[in-house]
């Protein structure tokens, strides 16, 4: 067997991605110290680590997000290395250097490169120079009408002019012919002045129904950097990655691969180590791709690209930490089968997705062939107000992505979570969607209207009816001592809206 | 075996339900005058495993006020059940006013109003926080706010009344 | 999409394997039929099924046995075919008969490829015919020992002498060289005339430390066959096969192909549809494999071929079951990775493998990446006492075998049973075996005193301790009226002896 | 809090364990002299989740008579855990006598032996039979069949007692 990267790793996060970096580390042997707050003493993390230390009180900017008393966890526990997971710590610059600092080692890119990708305005101007395509704009106010013409023909039609001082939607037109420049022109100004008192206005190229889509890579601390192709993730929901799916159905070949090798450029220019994720808005019309932001720590949505690569790349990502060249070249890594993911949020689709924590009471995740479930819950659990509602993480391979629909629809029907709402029955209709089957979606797919559709299909009322017609009737004949169950929720719920009245 | 009867209610109109149990322990269920034979059983305390007409089912049933909580295949319905020989369903969680109650477990980050406030319909009364989510609660008519059950930094659960009006 | 296979099928079985079939079935968008007797109300596979149908009370013979009632049910059911599984009326050439007969479809082989490959002499006999190499053996009894040393040196020393009427290891003898021959021939003789009042003795080689490898085939209706690389089952007790990887990690390459061309020689031979295995014993010593039976039905281990091909091998039954012809070609199906399965069984390994029924109080199966399980089973489930004690099965594919080993490590790890004892501790101890790790292992693996020291590997006697000590404070402290917990289990449990007195 | 002391048997030698509560909630387990500190939960009814000195740790727990059947990793323990101060565990299922028990549950078979016969050490008793596995119980020693409690057909649980000799 291969010695273990590390004898000790502190993981310092909680919920499914803790888990998901304990079970890395305990496959290559290596021990694990996780950490929590005062929420999440019964957390499934903490039961599946080899040891835990508390860290706080419940919020995470007392406990998950104070860098002092993680680092001096790691110190005192033993650990080598610290994997920060996503999210709270990962893309803090100042404490990967405060790790290093500390002598240990941060599972993550360099401080360096997390700062180089940091600011928007930052990573847009390093990609710049490095030669990666950006969404094409000027980051300056225009002062001509004249100038900002040309600057719209330079960068092709349709663009969109925007107030400096504005936002919310208000002070912005989107172009679509020369010829209508003028007055919008005209018009966008006088409303810059009439509403923020300046007629500074900039301009940008507009992306019409647009793709995301990201290239995952992986370097080593030795100059070599590989993609692992890409993911879809356009099903989006307030910005928030809903299904993602990996190979994109509607990518052209010599697309991904432009891509993929503008994906490696931008992650050389900033000297990346370790597993990243370059951003794309992809244009289904013009085939034009654009530079969004790099991720620089492992991404929700990566078991979609483990599946259809064989690559585990949290175990990648703790032997890279540890020194390692990488033990496989770009020509290795091949796209099999499709695989696609539902990320599985304690919110009520038929409420307007509000946040439902609470008791898990009853827990069946399905199995069988090529299902995985990656989960920070189990049954008895109670899901904390205090986190993300991201609660697990149902991911399906298929040969081709016909199998690996119907596999997920499958897998979504033998999901059983009781006590809790959570948004699986709200795939299943995604998954059915005729324009998602078709692969034919940008990421203005959930729009209002179809959201409001995909959350109505239901067609289990008279099985609902026939349920609660027996549970009452089952009430109603059982002896009298034990007929006394308390309503656990009172009927102004009915009604679906935030604050019903009763 | 004892029969009842219920008028059930799912979303739509009301249906009329007559439940019986045979020799053989099966149910019956007449559902507007259309039979279906059930076969309950209960692999776990909170699901409801039936074979209707021997198709296999799976629910889940949490009683609630007025009715039960159904959740099939993972989509959650109220489901209201009236028996008609008592002919009501007690549905207020207060009397004298109307009662805003939490559409989720959370905590009150901020109250903007109260006892004795007038608001106007669409007005903020507070802000609920949970899962790293503010969710404003607007008033659903004009009123006075009679009564405040909750304070600021307070943790509150599904359903739990926040403010009554008159 | 693809239309589906059937409209509607029976799945005529239980238990996981039936679980598995309806999750294809759903996939396929199949309607399913389950069948269940009395004992199996409660049963995943009803509770995952379309519909179900009772069939008869708890015994076998009377219900999952029940050929005509099964039969009955598909057609009043309006099923168009019958999936076996495996076990049961799978291999029963009389019911696949009967099945075509009714104007259905059975989900297997043509009935004569049954009856061909049912006899082990038959079958023996049809491999010869068609070239398949068989343990070298003589099927009548041997005059003369002048001819039977003959016989002996074609085959190649060692090889057994067994007498007609013996068994039980009686009135049989090892021989290795020629110069032991007479001796040996004159004292079975002699033993065998004693004890068995017959002198009539047969021939056999002597296959030394093999290994068990089986093939897997695919064949459509249409004269297309394809194999799907090989199974080491070598891991066994009592002939029970309890691990299985893919690959074997000793077999030479060119053995596989080899071994791979005559399982589809054979298959052709019987003019095999469907899936299938060849089942081969492998000299490692020589280097020489011979045919020991074709299964003509799904194999519990089907799992880990599936995990390195991608086929989907139940889908494959039914897409070939309907007359669909194979949708690739040998060339198209790569070997990629490792995989193995441990089939977790109802049974006490620190009790002689006593037989383990009752009630899952709770159960937490593992999951992550890679980690694969196929189950019949469930938290509050009670695993009754009518059937076979293989309860689920935990499949973990790997980049390569040390990957797949210390997955399948860390997924028994989280693998939680409680109230019934499951075999899951004592795979963890045969997956760290020195012996198993370095692939050096033949069907004597689990020898008397190596499944002892198995068996005893438990360095957990502290934490059990602590434990103790805290469940007995916890009694002890609590108030009054809730310390009237019953015990469940009477102490003669302690000695691990069955029938020990107490 | 109060301080308890146990004599516990894991299989080997009995060792001494002084348990108490400190004020923050968490257990101090005395082993043989070495102090643990072991913050409890219980995840699920039935699971232990400890933290021993910050190790994480999981354990099954359900009481049996003399103790503890403790369950870690998978690997289940029978656990004896004597109180000194009643220093006394009744470990026997019936007086007078030697009583056979199932050693799984299942159903007899055959039962081959009748009150009153004499019995070699060695000799068959009866056949028990769970998931197609047949299983023969002999006798421990020489002795006099008391008692038969169970009869031909007949369903039994695991522990259940099924001869007693004299």
């Amino acid at each position: 067997m291969r010695p273990p990267p590390f004898q000790k790793v502190l993981v310092a996060n909680r919920g499914e991605i803790a888990v998901r970096v304990i079970r890395a580390c305990h496959e290559l042997g290596v021990r694990t110290v996780a950490v929590y707050s005062e929420a999440d003493r019964t957390a499934l993390h903490v039961r599946n680590a080899g040891e835990a230390w508390l860290v706080g009180p419940a919020p995470s900017a007392e406990s998950y997000l104070r860098s002092d008393v993680i680092l001096d966890v790691a110190k005192r526990s033993g650990a080598q290395a610290i994997h920060p997971g996503y999210g709270f710590l990962s893309e803090n610059a100042d404490f990967a250097r405060a790790v290093a600092g500390a002598g240990l080692v941060f599972i993550g890119p360099p401080a360096d490169a997390i700062d180089a990708m940091g600011g928007k305005t930052r990573a847009r101007q390093r990609m710049i120079a490095a030669g990666v395509p950006v969404v094409p704009g000027t980051s300056e106010a225009i002062e001509t009408e004249a100038e900002a013409l040309a600057l719209a023909e330079s960068f092709g039609f349709p663009v969109m002019l925007k107030a400096a001082a504005g936002g919310g939607g208000k002070g912005m037109r989107k172009i679509d012919r020369a010829e209508d420049f003028g007055s919008a022109w005209r018009s966008v100004r006088s409303e810059a002045l009439k509403s923020f008192k300046d007629d500074a206005v900039y301009l940008e190229k507009f992306v019409a129904d647009p793709k995301h889509i990201e290239i995952q890579v992986l370097a080593d601390a030795h100059g070599t950097t590989v993609h692992l192709f890409e993911r879809d993730c356009s099903v989006q929901r307030r910005n928030q990655k809903v299904v993602e799916e990996t190979p994109c159905p509607v990518l052209p070949a010599a697309t991904r691969d432009a891509m993929a090798k503008v994906a490696v450029q931008a992650a050389e220019a900033v000297g990346y180590v370790g597993a990243g994720t370059i951003e794309f808005l992809y244009s289904q019309a013009t085939g034009d791709f654009y530079f969004l932001e790099m991720n620089t720590r492992l991404q929700v949505e990566h078991p979609i690209t483990e599946m259809v690569t064989g690559v585990d790349l949290v175990r990648a990502q703790l032997r890279i930490a540890a020194g390692e060249k990488l033990w496989f070249s770009q020509a290795d890594i091949k796209q099999t089968g499709h695989a696609i993911e539902c990320r599985v949020y304690a919110e009520d689709p038929a409420n307007n997705f509000a946040p439902a924590p609470g008791l898990i009471s009853g827990l069946r995740e399905p199995g069988g062939p090529w299902v995985r479930v990656d989960s920070g819950v189990y049954a008895g659990y109670e899901v904390p107000i205090h986190y993300d509602p991201m609660v697990a993480k149902l991911i399906c391979w298929g040969a081709d992505r016909e199998e690996a629909i119907s596999r997920s629809i499958r897998a979504l029907r033998e999901y059983r979570v009781r006590g809790i709402r959570t948004s699986i029955p709200f795939f299943s209709a995604i998954l059915r969607d005729p324009d998602f089957v078709a692969g034919n979606y940008s990421t203005g797919f959930l729009s209002p209207s179809r959201l409001e559709e995909l959350c109505a299909v239901s067609q289990t009322d008279e099985i609902a009816t026939i349920a609660a017609a027996l549970a009452q009737y089952e009430r109603d004949t059982r002896p009298a001592r034990a007929a006394s169950a308390t309503p656990t929720q009172s009927a102004w719920k009915r009604s679906g809206r935030p604050g019903g009245d009763s | 075996m004892s029969t009842l009867r219920y008028t059930i209610t799912v979303g739509g109109a009301p249906r009329s339900a007559v439940v019986s149990r045979d020799d053989d322990g099966h149910f019956r269920v007449v559902l507007d005058g259309v039979a279906h034979v059930v076969d309950l059983v209960r692999p776990t305390p909170d699901a409801f495993h039936m074979l209707i007409d021997g198709q296999s089912w799976e629910a889940g049933a949490a009683p609630r006020e007025g009715g039960w909580l159904i959740d099939v295949l993972g989509l959650s319905a109220e489901v209201d059940v009236v028996d008609p020989r008592r002919a009501v369903v007690v549905r207020s969680a207060a009397r004298g006013g109307k009662v805003i109650s939490a559409q989720m477990p959370g905590r009150v980050v901020r109250v903007l109003v109260a006892v004795g406030d007038t608001v106007k319909k669409g007005q903020p009364l507070l802000v609920l926080e949970a899962m790293k989510m503010e969710n404003e609660l607007k008033a659903a008519g004009d009123g006075l706010v009679a009564e405040l059950y909750v304070a600021e930094g307070q943790a509150v659960d599904l359903g739990a009344r926040l403010v009554r009006f008159e």
